[in-house]
């Protein structure tokens, strides 16, 4: 049973509006540029649920699906940087529910790997802590639950034909544990490898996570601020 | 007289120890990692996936899947390593960085920080300063005394929402380090010329 | 007549669909890895950290690191992977893989399992077992009919502690494949000259 | 600041009676043979409490300190196959807490990384859930808590000076997790390396996690069933 596809349309394919989707990378780093791309051509799709810790930066990324309103509902962690979140927000167009990054980690990893939910001091005395449950252990914890999504859009450095991937520097960040949480986990490559091409201590994320692969084109991969030491 | 950035970033070293761990939040605080000097063996911790941030890349060794949690360009160490975030932020819960260094709206002598949002203003996000100020060893918070309506940003009590209750250990404005100590602030050192009654810290 | 251990692994097998991935368990279980044939595309994971186990090693290719739960030299197949034993568990607890295949003790018609202890006489202790029975999307349980005092190991309700409540979906026994329905157990198919009558199965 | 230490026996030093130990390894695979040959020679440490998979198996690894009386206290999963924990335990020389493989391993990660207790399906409705908490997410889970300990014991393939650390094969298994649960953890290693030459990417564990390195010697690697295709 193949997990390749030909392109991002038609790995795509049956996304509905409503539904929620996990979209890996930090800012512009690591983002699955032909998923975004081939979202906001589907404009049928609305209503989406994005789970994402930038949702776009700069107008770039995720913003295209935003400037489409696409997008009613959006989780993470940080909309500095990210004007046309911050106004669709305000506006009341997107309902944003921000989560502190460690714990929006874990709360995927945790969908992903079958714990239901878990007990952390991040956030405890905030805003984020309203309607939690406490307890108290070596100090006051408020219990998170496992974040959970229809499907996930990552981007991989390399990928074999299993789904074994490989990320390059710190483009791995929230995809493997998106890769693991999803129902269905969408990957774009920049390298689709053989089998056995990744050595086996290397693997990144094993491919029992992966549904489909296909490989990618056209990368932009955008530098959101370059700083060099020669400035 | 006030210190500026750069000497205000000393000041933030100058607490550091030898070889110790080190998140550097956005904004203020990024000046830091140039300013480190090399004998100080110091790794810092970027929480998007990296321990061992070196500094900035050569024009031509620019990596655009290599940035910060500020997303911007950097180089990385011998030694470095790249993890997903979840291992990172359980580095930051886990309490094995020595140090993070974060700016603020507002602390209080309580030890809370707002830094994150301003009701029906600005929202931000909180990024991963939740999980720092509760998971680094020591939080000290680097930003200026008073904001642009001349408030002192020491606080008696956070007005604003809190990022962190009770999790302050220092704090590093341009007119001095300072420590919450539940009733004000202890005064450990002012910048050349300031004079502690014009600071307005809480009584 | 009776089904005998190649029999039975080849029902077992015979359960299994075309690319599934698989944990097989340690004693009866571990037969299953050699009988499935190439075609089906099977993924073997073992628990102790490795996705894609082929088989067994030639001579000159044994490794001691390279083993399965059951602590036994393995070979692996191209595009297996490596991980720890979070992450391995993690892949079972969150549902990843399609079928476990466990040894028993007892199994009873409300699909509860023991098979991790006879208090006052013998403790193995559950291993992964628990984890595994609560993850697997499908749990076929593979063990003789009856234990060595002739009684039947199906049974009404288990007396011994439990590995698992309401985790099992079939059973393979020497005797035939089993369903438990709550009631009793649906026979699904029976060795050949095997009488159900014989089998004692609950009423 | 190094953390490179002669051997084991100096970079065990500090141990103490009555302390909590993790020591890595499945049966025999990954074990830390030469940290506990030294612990096993420290016959004054005793009351130990070990945190590890099995307490070594079939008469070696740490049944050298079952052997010893030096172990009072064991969590683990599994004691099949290691007769001498099965007799100390029915005697009542060692208690034994039996823990189910996934959430010991979930446990030891939760301690290293903050997270102070998690809530999971496994052990439902069996002994391992008395006493503990229940909670109904799409079905009913129990609460676990962090396993802590003070010490780790763990082998590595590879470590550079700052404790990256790198595992071969299926020995890896319980190790990182230890490595980061533990407030002082102890690395043995076949092959120490120096900074950069375990490429960033593929470091199996960041060094932060690691307090002691040392240069291990004589290793066994013992097969326990060696079983090969021409038999």
């Amino acid at each position: 049973m193949t997990k390749i596809f030909k392109d991002a349309q038609s790995a795509i394919f049956d996304i509905k509006s409503g539904q929620t989707l996990m979209s890996g990378g930090f800012g512009l780093c690591g983002i699955a540029e032909n998923c975004i791309d081939a979202l906001a051509q589907r404009k049928d799709l609305t209503e989406l649920a994005i789970i994402s810790n930038n949702i776009g930066n700069s107008g770039r990324g995720l913003v295209k699906l935003l400037k489409n309103h696409q997008i009613s509902k959006a989780y993470c962690s940080y909309v500095g940087g990210n004007p046309d979140l911050e106004e669709q927000m305000l506006r009341g167009e997107v309902e944003v529910e921000l989560i502190p990054q460690g714990t929006f980690s874990e709360r995927i990893r945790a969908a992903g790997l079958g714990i239901r939910a878990f007990y952390t001091p991040t956030g405890v005395g905030t805003l984020i802590a309203e309607g939690k449950e406490v307890k108290t252990f070596d100090r006051p914890c408020i219990l998170e639950e496992a974040l959970h999504a229809d499907f996930a859009i990552i981007k991989a450095q390399k990928s074999d034909t299993f789904g074994n991937l490989w990320f390059k520097e710190t483009a791995r960040n929230f995809s493997p544990l998106m890769a693991m949480a999803a129902k269905v986990t969408i990957v774009e490559v920049e390298e689709l490898v053989e089998l056995g091409e990744i050595p086996a201590e290397d693997v990144h994320l094993p491919g029992i996570f992966v549904q489909r692969i296909f490989q990618g084109q056209n990368y932009k991969n955008e530098i959101e601020y370059l700083v060099t030491k020669d400035q | 007289m006030s210190w500026n950035k750069n000497q205000m970033a000393d000041e933030v070293i100058s607490l550091f120890s030898n070889s110790c761990s080190v998140n550097l939040g956005i904004g203020l605080p990024t000046i830091i990692a140039e300013r480190i000097p090399k004998t100080l063996d110091i790794i810092i911790h970027s929480e998007n996936g990296v321990l061992g941030v070196e500094g900035r890349p050569a024009k031509d060794e620019v990596s655009p899947t290599l940035i910060n949690a500020g997303k911007e360009t950097i180089s990385i160490a011998k030694g470095a390593s790249f993890f997903d975030s979840a291992l990172s932020f359980g580095m930051i819960r886990g309490g094995h960085l020595d140090f993070c260094v974060l700016g603020g709206m507002e602390v209080d002598t309580k030890g809370n920080l707002a830094n994150w949002m301003i009701p029906g203003k600005k929202v931000t996000g909180m990024g991963g300063a939740m999980d720092l100020v509760n998971g680094a060893k020591e939080v000290i918070i680097m930003m200026t005394h008073f904001n642009k309506a001349g408030e002192s940003k020491l606080k008696k009590l956070c007005e604003l929402p809190l990022t962190g209750l009770s999790v302050v250990h220092k704090v590093v404005t341009d007119k001095g380090l300072f420590t919450p100590n539940g009733k004000t602030f202890d005064v450990i050192k002012l910048a050349p010329g300031v004079v502690e009654q014009d600071l307005k810290l809480p009584l």
